[in-house]
């Protein structure tokens, strides 16, 4: 009785649909078919007054490049965006989640919802379903309350707050380029050139990686995109 | 090599004639592939008057799937007060076996019949329920690729009820003849407009 | 897995097949398959190419027409443009029995929301319902579609990957030949290309796959799907393989198969009084 | 992010929780000595002749690497050998067998006899009988006494002096037409038996119907018909897709 | 009751044929039989304050409380059937919590407020239920700016904002007052309208009654912004002062 | 020997794991027979069918399987018909070899036991036979069945192969030692023909040899096939 007023705990909707007794895992027809992932390079840094985000444009499917146009930073809120990295259909369906769930927030708040509140809502998703998720995520975006903020969420659903975050297969190149040259209150223009070159770089290094370099500015008043395109990246190699 | 498709051995083959259409198949019936237990185990199920259904695979789930082939045929023309169309039925086995997608029958049915106009209607399903129709023969069971090459030599365009037998039977008989699991006999339909023609044949026993 | 309840007649077995997967054979199936099998049964896949262009208008898909199950032509002139409305059609690639039932699904679900809202349904909202499904089923359901369709808000084009992820692009090919396709639609696609110019496209770049992947062959389906008419299926719009050699084989002479035993039944049409009620 | 568990060679999803895991422990890739180059070959005996019908493509998995590729070649001027299989090894083997074909001529001052070769062929594929060569040989000639002769063997050698016979992708498709229309093991009512033209057309029509069904046949077929007045070669075309 | 309900007071899922619900009404009933209580929204803060009767003079005290923290910035103080209330509280706390684990942010009052009237609209729209009998008034301390603000939520699900309120056997008395305090003292703080609740709570006490005890709690700078108990020597001395004046007023009349 | 790192098993191992990927076929020897052999008053008979069946495929259905080794001695297939055919062979050499160094012919015994060396030598690398050897010497008839495991075993009555369970039925109701050689040769065609319809890995026709008295030497009966 009484379910009406049952409380529903958000996060909960991601249900198996094939049972695990199933036979023949190893035959063609009953083997999930191989998953797009986004090798991926994505890089985010916060400047005074906002955030930068920035990733590559390469969606692979094995060796296969499955798209070499693809926008791995997704729209969350009006201020707040995330970056994807991981499995190409998890992190697009944890995207659609957390969008009606945040959109449902901000109706009920009436005002604009915290950058603080949807990457919350990321590592929900996140961590309970991490046994059938393979999604790295950077939420980053501007709000009120704290101003420019980044949320890292990698593999597992932890949550950490990160003045700069790279992530993705080609992180692993630039991650001591983004810690000698990253700085504290930045300016917009520089910080942007820094995050185009350390994303640049990567791809230049990672195979999984590539592409043009998408790049998002989110300010106070307004979000600004860019596109570098692929034979124009600011790496001399 | 060993699979639950090959446990009991099959070879159905079906064809179009000019207003006929024939089924064929063996009626070996083994277990653990290669031993032979009995020579007339039925594969070819009629299911209308004008339709049959063959169903290749394991013996258990052809039973299975042909008793409620059976039971659904009946429920419609009770509800219904009318026949199913062959292509009906196609496509009623089809949803039947998608819907054990990941627990399936492990059985492959043909479906060959006469529309309303006396047009043959032929169709192959794979074991989860993929329909594919053809215009001039369908095959399954373990002989399938002896039939696939005997079918695409000897089928022609145009055959009457008595020249698609004898290309039908022969056919199933010289493809079985490759295969270790099927053969020891055979059963021919060959069904017209206003008869359906049935001959047993005589196949090599071993 | 839910509790299979032992059904107590047929009725409740007809019940039960309402709709909705059963797996009421799964843990039957797995014991065969411990006692007996070594080799699991292979499903007929479409080793496929498949593709489909975004024009200013128009939105045009192709594909080859052969299905294979190991290395057996199953189907040489299969169909794997699937209608889905009349607007939004898709081509796929993939275990052929999910994409006849997911598009057929599709298509009925279209249908019933065309109905309710007496509007034109939107491509996004076809490929969300996929891709949510597809989701769903964690890969298991092997679809791998190219969705094209024209609403009010343009022409568009999705790729979808078996595990529900998708993107839109301007241009795209799936399946085992998609890289033969791929080639020729990254070196000729133009926005601008005009209908025909369109068609002439995507029908080369599916001959690619024909003729490069053994995954794929046979004729070349094409759709092109515009705003006024919506879409049209141009079935066999090439057929460049046609069988070139068949040797006049005397017919066997009646009589040749040896028969033990042979039964007539005579089918009699019994013509009923039906009698109308006004 | 995590590019490791992309390169593995099994693509089944990890899970999330299994990455750290999988990413630190070496993927395993099975090497294979084996590849699978496709393709259909068939001969057959007549009265003082024999014909021999291959096609010639050669794929792997599902793209093709060359669509003209012989898969005969001429042992003596009375004798061919066809092989399906693994292309590499073919070619090994029939490399072998001409050059020890040149050293019997030289010894015995003539040409090996089919049945020599036969016999030859069954010991080189026996001496290998633990990492054995994969093809699947057809060996036809016209004999000591002028008569036609196939022979079939195994992977390992073990053969047999056929009428007709058949190998490859193909071979199940084949051999049921020849038994019909041969052998005629199930027919009661007596038809004339093919002549030399009638076998060559059916030769053609069996690979033509193989072309159809099997995805590793196709392109173009070859014809070698051997009788008295040796070795000649004819060539068709096939579908291409 | 059964001749004033003439038999549509059974239920809560029957009309009245003047197009009212019975039950719902007797439930307010049962709110202005208990003791008085109220709340305030002063410039920095809230204060609650409740008057509770002592059914026992062995009943220990500083127990079976009618204030209640809801979260850290929320206190709650109930007027009506105090078992009732407790499911109230129970169900603010557990909307608060779950706001903050999905959310990562505290619930906002109104919020909270429109949930719980939510709630408790529920219990009047089936026939297996009862109504709550109790009123609750919420008050919060917003985190950030710090700002104040209070709910009355009432048996029938309807959610107020005020600026300050009463509700129980002296609301009408209690209204009147705080109405007076707050017109000669609009900014008023919380440390100074300590003594002024008191003096209302005692002000109202029907004599007839038996004893009361003062419960009063605060959301203000003195508590850190977090909803706690006024210190007893400073509640103490409130009262002490309250019921001086209030002797003297009495002198005076 | 195969560069992998066990090439005494490579054999079964690529059976094993990779058989379905990358080589289909390749292990698919032809195999899969019956065939018997006994021993009574007028000699020896033995009887075999004539079917090579790749994995279900039917390889051929005219296949010898029975290997006269030399004018005294027969050898049956079963198994790997190669491993069969080229051991037999050679040990039709071992024997020409035996008799040109001793001046006189070798036993049955004796050419039993150096086919039944020969498999012991390679046991466990995935040959597969179970043969018969029969024939006459100084003591008689006598028949040996030898297998790849290197067992070797004299008896009066064997029968080897997939359908061997079926032919021992009908051989062991029908046999005496007493039987004339018109009976012995229909009971071992009878046998044949049984087994051959009950295991779907043996058919094709009858062969049946007899091995009378030296003088007679071994002779081929008959070939019979039950056409349609």
């Amino acid at each position: 009785m009484m379910d009406f007023m049952a409380q529903r705990p958000v996060g909960q909707e991601f249900v198996r649909h094939v049972e695990d007794g199933c036979p023949y895992r190893a035959d063609d027809v009953m083997k999930p078919e191989q998953a797009v992932s986004t090798g991926t390079t994505l890089v985010v840094a916060e400047f005074d007054g906002g955030v930068v985000m920035c990733a590559d444009t390469r969606t692979s499917t094995g060796q296969y490049c499955a798209n070499r146009a693809s926008r791995k930073i997704s729209k969350v809120h009006d201020r707040i965006f995330v970056c994807r990295s991981g499995s190409a259909a998890d992190t697009q369906a944890l995207t659609s989640f957390v969008l009606h769930y945040l959109g449902q927030h901000a109706v009920e708040l009436g005002k604009q919802p915290t950058v603080n509140t949807a990457a919350n809502l990321f590592k929900i998703m996140a961590y309970n379903n991490k046994d059938h998720l393979l999604a790295g995520l950077i939420v980053a975006g501007y709000d009120d309350k704290k101003g420019g903020q980044i949320y890292s969420i990698p593999l597992g659903g932890t949550r950490v707050r990160v003045p700069y975050a790279a992530d993705g297969s080609g992180s692993g190149y630039i991650k001591g380029f983004m810690d000698a040259n990253y700085r504290p209150g930045m300016s917009k223009a520089e910080c942007l050139e820094f995050v185009q070159k350390a994303t640049a770089l990567a791809i230049s290094r990672d195979g999984s990686s590539g592409g043009m370099v998408r790049s998002l500015v989110i300010t106070k008043d307004k979000v600004e995109e860019a596109v570098i395109e692929g034979n124009k990246l600011p790496v001399d190699l | 090599m060993s699979g639950l498709m090959e446990y009991n051995g099959s070879a159905i083959v079906a064809m179009a004639g000019e207003n006929c259409v024939g089924i064929a198949s063996d009626t070996r019936h083994g277990i653990r592939q290669l031993q032979t237990v009995s020579c007339n185990r039925q594969k070819t199920f009629q299911v209308t008057d004008q339709c049959y259904v063959g169903l290749s695979g394991l013996a258990t789930d052809v039973q299975t799937v042909s008793q409620l082939l059976n039971f659904r045929m009946k429920l419609f023309t009770l509800r219904e007060e009318r026949k199913m169309q062959p292509r009906m039925i196609g496509n009623m086995i089809a949803s039947m076996l998608y819907e054990k997608r990941f627990g399936p029958y492990f059985t492959e049915p043909v479906v060959a019949g006469l529309d309303g106009e006396h047009k043959p209607y032929l169709c192959t399903f794979d074991f989860i329920g993929c329909l594919s129709t053809a215009e001039d023969f369908v095959v399954s069971g373990t002989t399938a690729e002896q039939l696939f090459g005997v079918c695409e030599s000897f089928w022609r365009p145009g055959m009457n009820k008595d020249e698609l037998f004898e290309t039908l039977s022969q056919c199933l008989l010289s493809a079985a003849d490759r295969d270790c699991l099927a053969g020891w006999g055979g059963v021919v339909h060959i069904i017209t407009p206003d008869e359906i023609i049935t001959k047993k044949l005589k196949g090599r026993m071993d | 897995m839910a509790a299979v309840e032992e059904p107590q007649d047929y009725l409740d077995v007809l019940q039960s097949h309402r709709g909705g997967f059963s797996f009421e054979n799964c843990k039957r199936n797995a014991y065969l398959a411990s006692q007996v099998a070594i080799k699991p049964p292979t499903a007929m896949k479409s080793g496929t190419t498949i593709c489909g262009i975004q024009l200013k208008d128009v939105v045009i898909l192709a594909a080859d027409t052969r299905s294979t199950c190991g290395p057996m032509v199953a189907d040489k002139n299969c169909e794997k443009l699937h209608f889905i409305a009349k607007n939004v059609y898709c081509a796929g690639a993939g275990t052929a029995a999910d994409l006849q039932h997911t598009t057929e699904m599709m298509e009925s679900q279209m249908e019933l929301l065309r109905m309710a809202t007496g509007t034109q349904p939107r491509v996004c909202t076809v490929v969300r319902r996929l891709s949510s499904m597809l989701f769903k089923y964690q890969g298991y359901v092997g679809c791998a579609l190219v969705l094209g369709g024209v609403d009010v808000t343009g022409p568009h084009l999705f790729q979808i990957y078996p595990h529900g992820s998708t993107d839109k692009l301007p241009f795209t090919s799936m399946g085992s030949g998609s890289l033969a396709a791929m080639a020729i639609l990254e070196a000729e696609y133009n926005e601008n290309l005009s209908v025909e110019e369109g068609k002439k496209l995507v029908a080369k770049a599916i001959r690619a796959g024909i003729f490069n992947d053994l995954g794929s062959g046979s004729n070349v389906d094409v759709c092109v799907i515009t705003k006024d008419v919506g879409g049209t299926i141009l079935r066999n719009f090439e057929k460049p393989n046609e069988r070139k050699f068949r040797a006049k084989h005397a017919a066997f002479p009646i009589g040749t198969t040896p028969i033990m035993k042979q039964e007539i039944t005579k089918l009699v049409s019994v013509e009923e009084d039906v009698v109308m009620r006004d | 992010m995590n590019g490791a568990h992309r390169f593995g060679s099994k693509c089944d999803r990890p899970k999330a929780t299994d990455i750290h895991f999988k990413m630190q422990a070496p993927v395993e890739h099975r090497w294979s000595p084996y590849a699978d180059n496709g393709g259909t070959c068939l001969g057959v005996a007549g009265e003082n002749f024999v014909v021999v019908a291959a096609d010639t493509r050669l794929s792997q998995g599902y793209s093709i690497h060359t669509r003209n590729c012989s898969k005969v070649t001429r042992l003596t001027d009375k004798c061919v050998i066809a092989s399906c299989g693994m292309k590499s090894d073919a070619i090994t083997l029939h490399k072998h067998l001409k050059a020890r074909l040149v050293m019997y001529e030289h010894q015995h001052r003539r040409q090996a006899s089919v049945t020599a070769i036969a016999q030859m062929l069954s010991t080189t594929l026996y001496y290998k009988r633990f990492f054995p060569y994969y093809t699947f040989n057809v060996l036809c000639g016209v004999d000591d006494e002028g008569k036609g002769a196939v022979y079939h063997y195994d992977a390992i050698g073990s053969f047999e002096r056929v009428p007709y016979t058949t190998s490859g992708s193909g071979s199940a498709l084949v051999m049921s037409v020849l038994d019909a229309q041969i052998d005629k093991e199930n027919q009661t009512i007596d038809t004339p038996a093919l002549d030399k033209a009638g076998i060559v057309e059916l030769c053609k029509d069996v690979l033509s119907s193989v072309g159809e069904r099997d995805i590793y046949t196709g392109d173009s077929g070859e014809i070698f018909l051997i009788d008295a007045a040796g070795i000649s070669k004819t060539e068709f075309d096939l579908k291409l897709d | 009751m059964a001749g004033t309900g003439a038999g549509y007071d059974l239920s809560v899922t029957t009309f009245s044929p003047d197009g009212r619900v019975f039950q719902v009404e007797y439930a307010g009933k049962a709110v202005e039989n208990s003791g008085t209580t109220l709340a305030i929204c002063c410039k920095d803060g809230v204060v609650f304050a409740a008057e509770k009767f002592l059914l026992s003079k062995m009943l220990v005290h500083g127990t079976a409380k009618r204030i209640f923290p809801v979260h850290r910035r929320a206190g709650m103080s109930i007027a009506g059937m105090v078992a009732d209330a407790r499911q109230i509280v129970s169900r603010a706390r557990s909307e608060a919590t779950q706001f903050m684990n999905a959310y990562c942010e505290e619930i906002p009052p109104e919020l909270l407020a429109e949930r719980l009237g939510l709630f408790m609209h529920a219990y009047t729209l089936y026939w297996s239920v009862r109504p709550f009998g109790c009123t609750a008034l919420l008050g919060c301390v917003d985190e950030e700016t710090k700002k104040p603000s209070l709910f009355c939520i009432e048996p029938n699900g309807m959610v107020y904002k005020y600026t300050a309120t009463a509700e129980g056997k002296g609301k009408q008395a209690a209204k009147t007052e705080i109405e007076k305090v707050l017109a000669n003292n609009p900014e008023l703080t919380c440390e100074q309208a300590l003594m002024l609740v008191a003096k209302i709570i005692h002000k109202v006490h029907d004599e007839k009654d038996k004893d009361f005890e003062l419960e009063i709690s605060w959301i203000c700078p003195a508590s850190n912004y977090e909803h706690a108990q006024v210190p007893v020597e400073q509640r103490k001395a409130a009262e002490a002062e309250a019921e001086r004046i209030l002797e003297a007023e009495q002198e005076d009349d | 020997m195969a560069p992998v790192a066990n090439p005494k098993t490579f054999c079964l191992d690529i059976k094993k794991t990779n058989e379905v990927l990358t080589a289909p076929k390749l292990m698919d020897f032809r195999k899969g027979t019956t065939t018997l052999g006994f021993v009574f008053q007028g000699g020896i008979i033995i009887a075999v069918d004539s079917r090579a069946s790749m994995g279900s495929y039917i390889g051929s259905a005219t296949v010898k399987k029975v290997i006269e080794i030399n004018d005294f001695l027969l050898g049956t297939m079963a198994g790997g018909a190669a491993d069969c055919s080229f051991w037999e062979r050679h040990l039709n050499r071992l024997c020409r070899m035996h008799e040109l160094r001793e001046k006189e012919r070798i036993s049955v015994a004796a050419a039993s036991k150096l086919l039944a060396n020969i498999f012991w030598q390679y046991r466990g690398q995935g040959l597969s036979c179970g043969t018969m050897v029969a024939g006459w010497d100084k003591k008689g008839p006598s028949l040996y069945m030898v297998d790849d495991n290197g067992d070797r075993h004299k008896g009066n009555v064997f029968s080897v192969g997939s359908g061997s369970t079926f032919a021992y039925g009908v051989l062991d109701t029908g046999y005496s030692y007493d039987l004339t050689v018109e009976e012995a040769v229909e009971l071992g065609r009878r046998s044949i023909y049984h087994a051959t319809h009950r295991d779907g890995a043996s058919g094709g026709v009858v062969r049946v040899y007899h091995a009378g008295e030296p003088s007679v030497g071994r002779s081929p009966v008959g070939t019979w096939d039950w056409k349609p």
